[in-house]
Protein backbone atom coordinates (compact mmCIF):
# COMPACT_ATOMS: atom_id res chain seq x y z
CA UNK A 1 0.00 0.00 0.00
CA UNK A 2 1.14 3.37 -0.72
CA UNK A 3 -0.03 6.89 -0.06
CA UNK A 4 0.98 10.51 -0.35
CA UNK A 5 -0.77 12.91 1.90
CA UNK A 6 -0.73 16.50 3.15
CA UNK A 7 -1.84 15.19 6.68
CA UNK A 8 0.58 14.01 9.26
CA UNK A 9 1.40 9.94 9.01
CA UNK A 10 -0.76 8.26 11.44
CA UNK A 11 2.42 5.95 12.32
CA UNK A 12 0.12 3.31 14.57
CA UNK A 13 -2.29 3.30 11.22
CA UNK A 14 0.82 2.01 9.34
CA UNK A 15 1.64 -0.40 11.65
CA UNK A 16 -1.79 -1.92 11.80
CA UNK A 17 -1.45 -1.76 7.91
CA UNK A 18 1.56 -4.50 8.13
CA UNK A 19 0.80 -6.35 11.29
CA UNK A 20 -0.42 -10.01 10.61
CA UNK A 21 -0.41 -13.17 12.50
CA UNK A 22 1.19 -14.62 9.58
CA UNK A 23 4.60 -12.20 10.05
CA UNK A 24 6.58 -12.93 13.16
CA UNK A 25 8.84 -9.46 12.34
CA UNK A 26 7.66 -6.02 11.59
CA UNK A 27 10.21 -2.74 10.65
CA UNK A 28 9.33 0.21 10.72
CA UNK A 29 11.65 3.53 9.23
CA UNK A 30 10.80 6.91 9.86
CA UNK A 31 12.07 9.84 8.41
CA UNK A 32 11.79 12.88 10.89
CA UNK A 33 12.67 17.02 10.34
CA UNK A 34 15.69 17.55 11.57
CA UNK A 35 17.06 20.39 13.35
CA UNK A 36 20.21 20.69 12.06
CA UNK A 37 21.61 20.12 8.65
CA UNK A 38 25.65 20.36 7.80
CA UNK A 39 25.54 23.25 10.94
CA UNK A 40 22.65 25.09 10.09
CA UNK A 41 19.75 25.42 11.61
CA UNK A 42 16.06 24.63 9.85
CA UNK A 43 12.83 25.86 11.13
CA UNK A 44 10.24 24.09 8.78
CA UNK A 45 9.92 22.05 5.47
CA UNK A 46 8.19 21.89 2.64
CA UNK A 47 7.80 18.76 0.70
CA UNK A 48 6.63 18.98 -3.17
CA UNK A 49 6.06 16.02 -5.69
CA UNK A 50 5.27 15.07 -9.04
CA UNK A 51 1.57 13.42 -7.71
CA UNK A 52 1.10 11.05 -10.87
CA UNK A 53 4.74 9.85 -11.16
CA UNK A 54 6.07 9.50 -7.60
CA UNK A 55 2.63 7.46 -6.73
CA UNK A 56 3.36 5.03 -10.10
CA UNK A 57 7.39 4.60 -8.79
CA UNK A 58 6.05 4.12 -4.69
CA UNK A 59 3.69 1.09 -6.39
CA UNK A 60 6.75 0.08 -8.36
CA UNK A 61 9.07 -0.05 -5.19
CA UNK A 62 6.89 -2.09 -3.45
CA UNK A 63 6.30 -4.57 -6.48
CA UNK A 64 9.92 -4.36 -6.62
CA UNK A 65 10.08 -5.42 -2.78
CA UNK A 66 7.35 -7.97 -2.62
CA UNK A 67 9.28 -9.73 -5.83
CA UNK A 68 12.52 -9.89 -4.25
CA UNK A 69 11.69 -10.26 -0.22
CA UNK A 70 9.17 -12.61 0.90
CA UNK A 71 6.43 -9.85 2.82
CA UNK A 72 3.56 -10.08 4.24
CA UNK A 73 2.91 -6.25 4.56
CA UNK A 74 4.36 -3.48 2.89
CA UNK A 75 2.99 0.22 3.00
CA UNK A 76 5.06 3.39 2.38
CA UNK A 77 3.50 6.46 3.10
CA UNK A 78 5.11 10.18 2.36
CA UNK A 79 3.82 13.43 3.77
CA UNK A 80 3.84 16.53 0.94
CA UNK A 81 3.48 20.08 1.79
CA UNK A 82 4.43 22.02 5.11
CA UNK A 83 6.46 20.15 7.71
CA UNK A 84 7.41 21.60 11.48
CA UNK A 85 10.11 20.38 12.97
CA UNK A 86 10.51 16.60 14.23
CA UNK A 87 7.35 15.52 11.86
CA UNK A 88 7.70 12.63 10.07
CA UNK A 89 7.97 13.29 6.40
CA UNK A 90 8.05 9.46 5.06
CA UNK A 91 7.41 5.83 6.73
CA UNK A 92 8.10 2.37 5.20
CA UNK A 93 6.67 -0.70 7.26
CA UNK A 94 7.07 -4.12 5.86
CA UNK A 95 6.56 -7.75 7.88
CA UNK A 96 7.49 -10.75 6.84
CA UNK A 97 7.99 -14.12 8.49
CA UNK A 98 11.56 -13.89 9.17
CA UNK A 99 13.66 -10.33 10.50
CA UNK A 100 16.51 -10.68 7.85
CA UNK A 101 13.86 -10.44 5.38
CA UNK A 102 11.75 -7.36 6.94
CA UNK A 103 15.51 -5.24 7.63
CA UNK A 104 16.69 -6.05 4.03
CA UNK A 105 13.67 -4.76 2.21
CA UNK A 106 12.70 -1.72 4.76
CA UNK A 107 16.20 -0.72 4.37
CA UNK A 108 16.07 -1.19 0.40
CA UNK A 109 12.92 0.77 0.23
CA UNK A 110 13.91 3.68 1.98
CA UNK A 111 17.21 3.97 -0.14
CA UNK A 112 15.84 3.83 -3.35
CA UNK A 113 13.18 5.87 -2.55
CA UNK A 114 15.75 8.45 -1.66
CA UNK A 115 16.95 7.68 -5.10
CA UNK A 116 14.13 7.24 -7.70
CA UNK A 117 10.74 9.24 -6.36
CA UNK A 118 9.95 12.80 -7.95
CA UNK A 119 9.69 14.05 -4.22
CA UNK A 120 11.86 17.61 -3.10
CA UNK A 121 12.64 19.25 -0.16
CA UNK A 122 12.92 23.05 0.61
CA UNK A 123 14.51 23.87 4.10
CA UNK A 124 13.13 26.70 5.47
CA UNK A 125 16.30 28.11 6.81
CA UNK A 126 15.98 29.82 10.96
CA UNK A 127 17.44 32.26 9.21
CA UNK A 128 14.69 33.20 7.07
CA UNK A 129 16.13 31.93 3.73
CA UNK A 130 14.72 28.94 1.74
CA UNK A 131 16.12 26.11 -0.30
CA UNK A 132 15.00 23.48 -2.70
CA UNK A 133 17.33 20.42 -1.61
CA UNK A 134 18.57 19.22 -5.07
CA UNK A 135 21.31 16.63 -4.00
CA UNK A 136 24.82 17.72 -6.38
CA UNK A 137 23.30 20.86 -7.41
CA UNK A 138 24.72 23.34 -7.37
CA UNK A 139 27.86 21.43 -8.06
CA UNK A 140 29.22 23.64 -5.20
CA UNK A 141 26.90 23.08 -2.44
CA UNK A 142 27.00 21.41 0.92
CA UNK A 143 27.08 17.48 0.31
CA UNK A 144 25.04 16.82 3.53
CA UNK A 145 21.84 17.27 2.93
CA UNK A 146 20.74 14.39 1.15
CA UNK A 147 21.26 11.86 4.18
CA UNK B 1 3.81 18.53 -32.12
CA UNK B 2 2.56 20.37 -29.01
CA UNK B 3 4.50 19.64 -26.14
CA UNK B 4 4.06 20.43 -22.57
CA UNK B 5 6.85 20.49 -20.14
CA UNK B 6 5.88 20.03 -16.26
CA UNK B 7 8.60 21.71 -13.99
CA UNK B 8 8.79 21.06 -10.19
CA UNK B 9 11.10 22.76 -7.23
CA UNK B 10 13.97 24.86 -8.14
CA UNK B 11 13.23 24.23 -12.08
CA UNK B 12 9.66 25.88 -11.49
CA UNK B 13 11.34 29.03 -9.70
CA UNK B 14 13.99 29.38 -12.44
CA UNK B 15 11.99 29.61 -14.90
CA UNK B 16 8.71 31.43 -13.10
CA UNK B 17 6.19 29.05 -14.35
CA UNK B 18 4.86 25.78 -13.73
CA UNK B 19 4.98 24.22 -17.03
CA UNK B 20 6.98 25.11 -20.90
CA UNK B 21 4.91 24.66 -23.97
CA UNK B 22 6.47 24.03 -27.17
CA UNK B 23 5.27 23.50 -30.85
CA UNK B 24 8.08 21.10 -32.63
CA UNK B 25 8.04 19.24 -35.89
CA UNK B 26 7.76 15.54 -35.34
CA UNK B 27 9.67 13.19 -34.85
CA UNK B 28 10.82 14.73 -31.61
CA UNK B 29 13.70 12.99 -29.11
CA UNK B 30 14.01 14.16 -25.75
CA UNK B 31 17.65 15.30 -26.53
CA UNK B 32 15.55 17.54 -29.22
CA UNK B 33 13.08 18.70 -26.57
CA UNK B 34 16.45 19.62 -24.46
CA UNK B 35 17.53 21.84 -26.69
CA UNK B 36 14.60 23.69 -27.00
CA UNK B 37 14.64 24.08 -23.29
CA UNK B 38 17.58 25.41 -22.86
CA UNK B 39 17.03 28.23 -25.97
CA UNK B 40 13.73 29.28 -24.57
CA UNK B 41 14.74 29.10 -21.24
CA UNK B 42 18.14 29.92 -20.69
CA UNK B 43 17.86 30.72 -16.53
CA UNK B 44 16.92 26.54 -16.32
CA UNK B 45 20.23 25.76 -18.19
CA UNK B 46 22.72 25.14 -15.65
CA UNK B 47 19.76 23.49 -13.94
CA UNK B 48 18.78 21.32 -16.97
CA UNK B 49 22.30 19.70 -17.48
CA UNK B 50 21.61 17.96 -13.69
CA UNK B 51 17.82 17.23 -14.66
CA UNK B 52 16.52 13.88 -16.43
CA UNK B 53 13.19 14.04 -18.16
CA UNK B 54 10.39 11.71 -17.52
CA UNK B 55 8.00 10.96 -19.96
CA UNK B 56 4.81 9.01 -19.40
CA UNK B 57 5.88 9.06 -15.78
CA UNK B 58 9.24 7.51 -16.61
CA UNK B 59 12.57 8.21 -16.88
CA UNK B 60 13.98 8.41 -20.25
CA UNK B 61 16.98 8.70 -22.14
CA UNK B 62 18.17 11.34 -25.00
CA UNK B 63 17.16 8.84 -27.30
CA UNK B 64 13.51 8.88 -25.74
CA UNK B 65 10.90 9.37 -28.86
CA UNK B 66 8.40 11.53 -27.80
CA UNK B 67 4.72 11.11 -29.29
CA UNK B 68 1.54 13.20 -29.29
CA UNK B 69 -0.18 13.56 -26.02
CA UNK B 70 2.37 12.22 -23.53
CA UNK B 71 2.80 13.48 -20.64
CA UNK B 72 6.78 15.55 -20.12
CA UNK B 73 8.17 17.00 -17.01
CA UNK B 74 11.72 18.02 -16.02
CA UNK B 75 12.86 16.03 -12.48
CA UNK B 76 15.67 17.78 -10.72
CA UNK B 77 17.74 16.06 -8.34
CA UNK B 78 15.29 14.46 -6.05
CA UNK B 79 15.86 14.97 -2.37
CA UNK B 80 12.21 13.18 -0.77
CA UNK B 81 12.62 10.65 2.23
CA UNK C 1 16.15 2.69 27.99
CA UNK C 2 15.63 -1.04 28.58
CA UNK C 3 12.13 -2.31 30.00
CA UNK C 4 10.58 -6.32 30.97
CA UNK C 5 7.25 -5.96 31.09
CA UNK C 6 4.13 -8.24 31.90
CA UNK C 7 1.73 -5.85 30.04
CA UNK C 8 0.91 -5.31 26.41
CA UNK C 9 3.67 -3.09 24.76
CA UNK C 10 2.94 0.14 24.35
CA UNK C 11 4.48 1.04 20.70
CA UNK C 12 3.41 4.62 20.20
CA UNK C 13 5.43 5.27 23.94
CA UNK C 14 8.53 3.34 22.80
CA UNK C 15 8.24 5.53 19.33
CA UNK C 16 7.82 8.90 21.42
CA UNK C 17 11.09 7.94 23.61
CA UNK C 18 13.61 7.97 20.63
CA UNK C 19 12.37 10.49 19.02
CA UNK C 20 13.77 13.59 18.40
CA UNK C 21 14.41 17.37 16.40
CA UNK C 22 18.17 15.54 17.03
CA UNK C 23 17.59 12.65 14.85
CA UNK C 24 16.66 12.40 11.47
CA UNK C 25 15.66 8.34 10.98
CA UNK C 26 14.18 6.45 13.42
CA UNK C 27 14.11 2.71 13.02
CA UNK C 28 11.43 0.07 14.81
CA UNK C 29 11.31 -3.11 15.09
CA UNK C 30 8.55 -5.25 16.39
CA UNK C 31 8.41 -9.30 17.06
CA UNK C 32 5.23 -10.19 16.87
CA UNK C 33 3.60 -13.83 17.88
CA UNK C 34 3.20 -16.11 14.80
CA UNK C 35 0.01 -18.83 14.12
CA UNK C 36 1.91 -21.31 12.42
CA UNK C 37 5.73 -22.18 13.12
CA UNK C 38 6.99 -25.16 10.88
CA UNK C 39 3.83 -26.12 9.95
CA UNK C 40 2.68 -26.26 14.18
CA UNK C 41 -0.18 -24.11 14.60
CA UNK C 42 0.58 -21.96 17.83
CA UNK C 43 -2.45 -21.24 20.42
CA UNK C 44 -0.57 -18.62 22.31
CA UNK C 45 2.89 -17.63 23.93
CA UNK C 46 4.62 -17.41 27.74
CA UNK C 47 7.81 -15.88 27.66
CA UNK C 48 9.63 -16.68 30.86
CA UNK C 49 13.39 -14.85 32.02
CA UNK C 50 15.45 -14.47 34.72
CA UNK C 51 14.90 -11.09 35.61
CA UNK C 52 17.89 -9.73 37.07
CA UNK C 53 20.28 -11.24 34.52
CA UNK C 54 18.15 -10.30 31.80
CA UNK C 55 17.57 -6.64 32.68
CA UNK C 56 21.57 -6.78 32.74
CA UNK C 57 22.21 -8.16 29.75
CA UNK C 58 19.85 -5.31 27.57
CA UNK C 59 21.72 -2.60 29.20
CA UNK C 60 25.04 -3.96 28.34
CA UNK C 61 23.40 -4.62 25.03
CA UNK C 62 22.29 -0.34 24.61
CA UNK C 63 25.42 0.24 26.00
CA UNK C 64 27.31 -1.42 23.55
CA UNK C 65 24.96 -0.48 20.40
CA UNK C 66 25.74 3.10 22.07
CA UNK C 67 29.60 2.42 21.55
CA UNK C 68 29.18 0.66 18.16
CA UNK C 69 26.83 3.74 16.86
CA UNK C 70 25.75 7.36 16.90
CA UNK C 71 22.74 7.07 18.15
CA UNK C 72 20.11 9.73 19.55
CA UNK C 73 18.28 7.16 21.21
CA UNK C 74 17.61 3.58 21.98
CA UNK C 75 14.89 1.40 23.46
CA UNK C 76 14.23 -2.40 24.33
CA UNK C 77 11.35 -3.49 25.63
CA UNK C 78 10.86 -7.64 26.21
CA UNK C 79 7.52 -8.89 27.39
CA UNK C 80 7.06 -11.53 29.90
CA UNK C 81 4.08 -14.04 30.57
CA UNK C 82 1.27 -14.97 28.35
CA UNK C 83 0.80 -13.13 25.08
CA UNK C 84 -2.09 -14.18 22.58
CA UNK C 85 -1.47 -14.27 19.06
CA UNK C 86 -0.51 -11.86 16.94
CA UNK C 87 1.11 -9.64 19.91
CA UNK C 88 4.27 -8.00 20.35
CA UNK C 89 7.20 -10.14 22.30
CA UNK C 90 9.65 -7.23 22.00
CA UNK C 91 10.22 -3.98 20.31
CA UNK C 92 13.58 -2.35 19.45
CA UNK C 93 13.75 1.07 18.88
CA UNK C 94 16.69 3.68 18.30
CA UNK C 95 17.04 6.78 16.09
CA UNK C 96 20.31 8.74 14.98
CA UNK C 97 21.30 11.24 12.76
CA UNK C 98 21.58 8.65 9.82
CA UNK C 99 19.55 6.01 8.74
CA UNK C 100 22.60 3.34 8.16
CA UNK C 101 23.21 3.70 11.56
CA UNK C 102 19.56 3.20 13.02
CA UNK C 103 18.94 0.26 10.33
CA UNK C 104 22.33 -1.64 11.70
CA UNK C 105 21.66 -0.78 15.28
CA UNK C 106 18.37 -2.17 15.31
CA UNK C 107 19.12 -5.59 13.14
CA UNK C 108 22.35 -5.97 15.66
CA UNK C 109 19.97 -5.25 18.75
CA UNK C 110 17.77 -8.19 18.13
CA UNK C 111 20.33 -10.53 16.52
CA UNK C 112 22.23 -10.22 19.74
CA UNK C 113 19.46 -10.22 22.06
CA UNK C 114 17.79 -13.31 20.50
CA UNK C 115 21.53 -15.10 21.39
CA UNK C 116 22.53 -13.77 24.72
CA UNK C 117 19.41 -12.53 26.92
CA UNK C 118 17.80 -15.15 28.58
CA UNK C 119 14.54 -15.48 28.13
CA UNK C 120 12.73 -18.29 26.88
CA UNK C 121 9.44 -18.73 24.87
CA UNK C 122 6.83 -21.61 25.32
CA UNK C 123 4.59 -22.27 22.38
CA UNK C 124 1.28 -23.37 23.61
CA UNK C 125 0.40 -25.36 20.14
CA UNK C 126 -3.54 -25.34 19.26
CA UNK C 127 -3.68 -29.52 20.02
CA UNK C 128 -3.13 -28.80 23.72
CA UNK C 129 0.47 -29.59 23.33
CA UNK C 130 3.17 -27.21 25.31
CA UNK C 131 6.91 -26.69 24.43
CA UNK C 132 10.09 -24.81 25.64
CA UNK C 133 11.54 -23.40 23.01
CA UNK C 134 15.22 -24.09 23.17
CA UNK C 135 17.30 -24.41 20.34
CA UNK C 136 19.43 -27.00 19.42
CA UNK C 137 17.52 -28.90 22.07
CA UNK C 138 16.88 -31.60 22.00
CA UNK C 139 19.08 -32.38 19.42
CA UNK C 140 16.81 -33.28 16.86
CA UNK C 141 13.79 -30.80 17.09
CA UNK C 142 12.43 -28.91 14.41
CA UNK C 143 15.42 -26.15 13.38
CA UNK C 144 12.72 -23.58 12.53
CA UNK C 145 11.68 -22.47 15.92
CA UNK C 146 14.35 -19.68 16.71
CA UNK C 147 13.84 -17.54 13.77
CA UNK D 1 29.89 -23.38 50.60
CA UNK D 2 26.57 -23.25 49.99
CA UNK D 3 25.34 -22.44 47.04
CA UNK D 4 22.26 -22.08 45.34
CA UNK D 5 21.69 -22.54 41.61
CA UNK D 6 18.62 -20.80 40.10
CA UNK D 7 16.51 -23.29 37.27
CA UNK D 8 14.46 -22.34 34.30
CA UNK D 9 12.17 -23.33 31.41
CA UNK D 10 12.73 -26.85 30.97
CA UNK D 11 15.55 -26.99 32.69
CA UNK D 12 12.87 -25.93 36.07
CA UNK D 13 10.62 -28.26 34.35
CA UNK D 14 13.03 -31.40 34.13
CA UNK D 15 13.94 -30.87 38.00
CA UNK D 16 11.01 -30.55 39.31
CA UNK D 17 11.69 -27.09 41.53
CA UNK D 18 12.96 -23.68 41.11
CA UNK D 19 15.84 -23.90 42.44
CA UNK D 20 18.63 -26.67 43.38
CA UNK D 21 20.69 -26.58 46.53
CA UNK D 22 24.37 -27.62 47.45
CA UNK D 23 27.22 -27.78 50.01
CA UNK D 24 30.29 -28.14 48.32
CA UNK D 25 33.52 -28.12 49.82
CA UNK D 26 35.91 -24.82 48.60
CA UNK D 27 37.31 -24.02 46.06
CA UNK D 28 34.61 -24.55 44.10
CA UNK D 29 34.84 -24.08 40.30
CA UNK D 30 31.65 -24.01 37.38
CA UNK D 31 32.93 -27.99 36.22
CA UNK D 32 32.43 -29.12 40.13
CA UNK D 33 29.14 -28.00 40.28
CA UNK D 34 28.36 -29.20 36.83
CA UNK D 35 29.38 -32.68 38.32
CA UNK D 36 27.13 -32.13 41.15
CA UNK D 37 24.14 -31.07 39.33
CA UNK D 38 24.22 -34.00 36.64
CA UNK D 39 24.84 -36.35 39.94
CA UNK D 40 21.85 -35.23 42.34
CA UNK D 41 19.81 -34.45 39.48
CA UNK D 42 19.66 -36.98 36.81
CA UNK D 43 16.80 -35.68 34.98
CA UNK D 44 19.04 -32.60 33.94
CA UNK D 45 21.58 -34.40 32.36
CA UNK D 46 20.81 -34.36 28.73
CA UNK D 47 20.09 -30.34 29.14
CA UNK D 48 23.07 -29.60 31.03
CA UNK D 49 25.24 -30.22 28.16
CA UNK D 50 23.49 -27.69 26.41
CA UNK D 51 23.54 -25.06 29.36
CA UNK D 52 25.66 -22.42 30.37
CA UNK D 53 25.64 -21.24 33.84
CA UNK D 54 25.69 -17.59 34.74
CA UNK D 55 27.68 -16.38 37.48
CA UNK D 56 26.63 -13.13 39.18
CA UNK D 57 24.61 -12.78 35.91
CA UNK D 58 27.46 -13.16 33.35
CA UNK D 59 27.92 -16.93 31.76
CA UNK D 60 30.58 -18.13 33.16
CA UNK D 61 32.93 -20.94 31.84
CA UNK D 62 33.58 -24.04 33.61
CA UNK D 63 36.98 -22.71 35.08
CA UNK D 64 34.93 -19.83 36.79
CA UNK D 65 35.90 -20.10 40.55
CA UNK D 66 32.48 -20.06 42.65
CA UNK D 67 32.31 -17.31 45.64
CA UNK D 68 30.69 -17.35 48.87
CA UNK D 69 27.08 -15.72 48.57
CA UNK D 70 27.31 -15.57 44.50
CA UNK D 71 24.08 -16.14 42.12
CA UNK D 72 24.80 -19.14 40.58
CA UNK D 73 21.97 -19.83 37.55
CA UNK D 74 21.42 -22.40 34.66
CA UNK D 75 20.67 -20.94 31.48
CA UNK D 76 19.02 -23.55 28.97
CA UNK D 77 19.62 -22.62 25.20
CA UNK D 78 17.60 -18.72 25.05
CA UNK D 79 14.55 -17.96 22.77
CA UNK D 80 13.21 -14.73 23.67
CA UNK D 81 12.88 -11.92 20.89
Amino acid sequence: MILLTERPIDVPEVLAAVQSSQAGAVVLFLGTTREETAGRLTASLDYECYPRMAEQKLAELEDEARAKWSLTGCVIVHRTGHLELGEASVAVAVSSAHRKAAFAAGQWLIDTLKQVVPIWKRENWADGQSDWIHPGFPPDAEPAVAE
Amino acid sequence: MQIEVKLFALARDLAGRKSLEFDLPPPVTVADLRRAIAYSTPALAPLLAHMVLAVDQQYATDQTQLSEGCEVACIPPVSGG
